[in-house]
């Protein structure tokens, strides 16, 4: 887009820390870290939430400009978009019920996997799929893949691990935990389409870089995972 | 036989029977003529339990059919009914109309039926079409074909609801012969009818009916010819 | 947190889910009877062309799931084109090419239901077509259509929940994303059931209002 | 990659979600003519309480989007009651609920289409009242029934795509999935549809035959 | 007036009519009888282009309406209609029926067609019937507000269809009575019907159409009194 327009610019409906819904207005590290970029490299742009599966068809059919999303940076998806400098380490963590007595990945010959269609942790769970002969069930969103273990129709589930410490430490009757330490460590970007919209690229690495010099970013991180 | 005593039948606030009295004794064949709405089809209705009514009693063979402790459908299986609309069932051949209910009640077995089928079949005629769908069948033809199959359940009593008023004119006559046939043989007929000519030929008795209560009733001869009240008088006096 | 306080707490979202699946519903049900109304003509106008054209569009729509529909157009479609529409525009699209096919046949049902003699009478008087249609057909139609169309608009309106899908923050999206954070879903889904319950119990009860009224 | 190899490459997963969603569509759609013969003969039992019931779950399906009602079942209700069932019994359930209220109402209104005189002929030759239904008004019935049943099955063949949101992996999903991976939304979805569109031909040719044979 | 010259119309491989000749002058009032069947609602409809015709000609007024160039809704508002089942438009009052035509057309501003509606609906005894729905009028009124409906467009021709064969026979008499009317003020009519006692009475000519042929025509006395041909005394004895 010219300079004069809004950037349309994606996120998830319902990723805590980084997305979610608080008092009627999104809130989260990938927004507030957006809100800062935008206001040092001076650009506009409009927040479309939408289901995570839907984020990178839209972005590849070229619908939203970029996204933001806790996305994580992968080979395969470098395929399909161009990823900004990482803004943020994470990986996959596995999550059973509150009271499961799993322990780790080891634990998990025959059970059955809950994860969300086209995220790292859905290729994670496909590639241990055959080792532990699990099964796999696949949800457009995160609560629907949390609601399948906490109602027992699956048995683990994959998210990333900021995300997954986030939401439990701040239930106070949490239904979930993580089990055992991350199992993958992959960066988090922010995309755009592949081949398009370097400019915004461009913009984003250079506001990430101000935004950690100025301390702006560890603010942001500390006051929604602490330190 | 049949014996109904101050029957009365409403429908919502309308008041379609008023108290009617009535005996038809075994082997009688009596007809009911009147203005159309004079509670004719109704009063036959109640007869064999397809309408519930709302006061008196109708006792046939002596059992009460309002008695919630009698089986109406035993009692049904004695009274045979013949609509004006045949209301042949359309999807089963002329043979499985007529086998279906005495084998279905386990009355006759399946070969029993079918011979009994065919034997009523000869009677009203219709020996070759055993096998056909009624829809394949002039109304007339359809009509005895009803006819047969109300006799299956060997009936001791009749009740025939304008049979012929739905047929074409030149079919009329093969419908009444077979009626005649059957009171010839002793059958108890109730008959609703605008057939003159059959009203006086066969029945022992004829009623007249008008806005829910018997007006008149007497012989055929001398209903038809001394009509007593002027309503009788009125009606025969229009449709003669 | 009992039910009633899950209400209480999740009712300002939930209503801004209602006020959207409302907007889309009403939106996409007037541009549809426009469509519908239009391609009803092109079935009935007797040339084998446009009733092939009606009659593929028509077909193409009933034999696929909207939600299919709903993918095609928001992702698939601009992808090959390379335009950009947003998921309001693509939902009000989406919901008016759809229930356009069913409304297209709900008019033709309703035309076909008016007697011919009533064409012929006007034509006979030296209407041409277009004035045989609106002054004498179609006023006779709509009246016909009622019901039919009363039905299409509580398909409708059920139909918008898949819509969330293409991320449109109606009312089912809004339930979703409060059981996301609160975990609720047998509170928040059972509010939202109740929601869409009344909402359609309304519609119906208008709908057998106007009929009743247009009987007289 | 054009769309021949997009087909090829992609067609084993989603005929797997073909099969799915046929073995779906089937079973609950046997399921629910059980569940809509029953509830349509207590609507028409002449019982209030009876009655009242079945229009009660009748209302409620007919008044509720399909996909609430899934979520409702597959996370609402087992969070609840705490038990657990699988995605595949909780699909076939969802849609044998649904299509069971809309098949009530076919069966009713089949059954409401026999001439009364037909129950009245059967009842005064002594049948009871379940022979009279099985024998002479249900034969018939059935007949009367056939385009509604077949529109019916249509309806639910397209809306099991809604039970990709309870992560069913049928043809939608799988479409999903293979797209959530390769990103070739348009190519996908097209191919996709076009699988809906044919199963749904097939469908409405067999259903016209079926229609056919019975008017003869 | 009328032309038609060697008029053939099929529908599918049917021939219903098969090559009718005709002329009618203005002001004469043409009786058309036949069998059921005989194609007379056929001819009727094609005059006025409600059929397509598949041969020959017919002009009227020296205009052939078969011919594209001809704006056929022009001819037709020089054609009234009067069918056998009114017709008329449910939805609009009488008056609005009446006008509608007048109107939409941009013939008559709204008060000049509503007063030429109050005119129409005088000559035809109902000007106390101008606010009334249809639905609320009986048989017989509902088909003479179709014939003032068709008078509003000043038309020089009057089709006429079994105007009064929908009708309860105590209505006959007053259709039949504006028809008269019509005829005795010049207007020039064709009338399929089977009203002996009116075609006498009114028509100055009368034809016998059978098989999709004109077999004869003639004089109304003539006609019936000596027909020549013998299917013409079939038809005249069986329905006299
Ligand atoms: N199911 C019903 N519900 C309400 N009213 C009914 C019902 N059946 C009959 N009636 C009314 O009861 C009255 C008597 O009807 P019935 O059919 O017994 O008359 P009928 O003497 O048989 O007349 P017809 O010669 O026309 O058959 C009529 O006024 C009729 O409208
Ligand atoms: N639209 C149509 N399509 C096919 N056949 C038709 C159509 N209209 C009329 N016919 C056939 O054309 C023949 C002549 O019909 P027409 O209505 O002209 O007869 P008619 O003389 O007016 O008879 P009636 O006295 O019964 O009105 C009949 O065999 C009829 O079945
Ligand atoms: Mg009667
Ligand atoms: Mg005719």
């Amino acid at each position: 887009g010219s300079k004069s327009e809004k950037y349309m610019i994606a996120t998830d409906v319902t990723y805590a820390p980084f997305e979610f819904e608080q008092n009627g207005k999104y809130v989260g590290i990938d927004i507030e870290l957006l809100e800062a970029i935008a206001k040092a490299e001076g650009f506009t742009y409009e927040l479309k939430p939408m289901d995570f599966s839907g984020i990178i068809p839209g972005v590849q059919a070229n619908q939203l400009d970029g996204a933001i999303a806790g996305i994580s940076i992968t080979d395969e998806r470098k395929k399909s978009v161009d990823y900004s400098n990482e803004y943020f380490d994470s990986g996959v963590a596995i999550v059973a019920k509150a009271d499961s007595t799993l322990t780790g990945e080891s634990d998990l010959q025959g059970k059955t996997f809950a994860v969300k269609k086209g995220t790292a942790g859905a290729a994670y769970a496909e590639s241990i799929l055959a080792k532990y002969g699990a099964k796999i069930i696949y949800f457009n969103d995160t609560p629907s893949m949390f609601q399948a273990v906490t109602s027992g129709n699956a048995d683990v589930c994959f998210e990333d691990y900021p995300v997954a410490m986030y939401k439990f430490k701040t239930e106070t009757n949490p239904e979930l935990k993580v089990i055992g330490d991350k199992v993958t460590s992959t960066p988090y970007g922010f995309i755009v389409k592949k081949g398009a919209n370097a400019e915004l690229l461009a913009k984003f690495n250079a506001g990430l870089a101000k935004v950690k010099a100025s301390g702006e970013y560890d603010a942001i991180i500390a006051k929604y995972i602490g330190k | 036989m049949i014996e109904v005593r101050d029957l009365v039948k409403r429908f919502g606030s309308l008041e379609v029977l008023k108290g009617i009295d009535l005996q038809v004794v075994s082997g009688e064949v009596l007809c009911i003529i009147g203005p159309s709405g004079s509670g004719k089809s109704t009063l036959l209705r109640c007869l064999n339990g397809l309408e519930s009514i709302n006061g008196g009693h109708i006792l046939i063979n002596g059992k009460d059919i309002t008695d919630p402790k009698e089986d109406i459908n035993k009692i049904r299986e004695n009274i045979g009914m013949v609509f004006q609309s045949f209301n042949l069932f359309p999807h089963m051949s002329v043979l499985e109309n007529i086998m279906l209910a005495p084998v279905e009640l386990g009355i006759l077995s399946k070969d029993e039926a079918k011979k009994k089928a065919m034997d009523l079949l000869g009677k009203v005629g219709l020996a070759d079409k055993a096998s056909v769908m009624p829809s394949k069948l002039s109304g007339g033809q359809q009509q005895r074909v009803a006819i047969a199959r109300a006799l299956a359940m060997n009936p001791d009593i009749m009740l025939f609801d304008e049979p012929t008023s739905a047929l074409d004119p030149e079919m009329v006559g093969e419908v009444l012969q077979v009626m005649k046939d059957l009171a010839r043989d002793g059958m108890t007929m109730v008959v609703v009818t605008h057939e003159m000519g059959f009203a006086k030929e066969v029945s022992d008795r004829v009623i007249f009916m008008d806005g829910g209560n018997i007006v008149e009733e007497n012989l055929p001869e001398l209903l038809f010819l001394e009509p007593k009240e002027q309503r009788t008088r009125d009606f025969l006096n229009k449709i003669l | 947190m009992n039910i009633i306080e899950i209400f209480r707490s999740s009712l300002p979202v939930l209503l801004e889910g209602l006020r959207m699946t409302i907007i889309i519903t009403i939106s996409s049900l007037l541009l549809a009877m426009v469509v519908g109304l239009l391609v009803s003509l092109l079935r009935l106008s007797g040339k084998k062309a446009l009733d092939f054209l009606a009659k593929g569009y028509i077909d193409i729509i009933r034999g696929t799931p909207l939600i299919i529909q709903a993918f095609f157009l928001y992702f698939g479609l601009p992808d090959l084109l390379n335009l950009r529409i947003s998921n309001l525009t693509a939902g009000i699209i989406i919901m008016t090419l759809n229930s356009g096919a069913y409304m297209a046949e709900v008019f033709r049902g309703g035309i076909l239901s008016v007697d011919k003699g009533q064409t012929e009478a006007a034509r006979s008087l030296g209407l041409p077509t277009g004035k045989t249609m609106r002054k004498v057909i179609l006023p006779q139609a709509v009246k016909n259509m009622v019901p039919a169309f009363i039905n299409q608009m509580i398909i409708s309106l059920k139909d918008t929940s898949l819509l969330s899908v293409i991320g449109l923050g109606e009312l089912t999206q809004k339930g979703q994303i409060i059981v996301a954070s609160t975990y609720d879903s047998f509170e928040i889904y059972f509010i939202v059931g109740v929601m869409y319950f009344l909402l359609i119990k309304l519609l119906s009860l208008l709908g057998e209002a106007v009929e009743r009224r247009l009987r007289v």
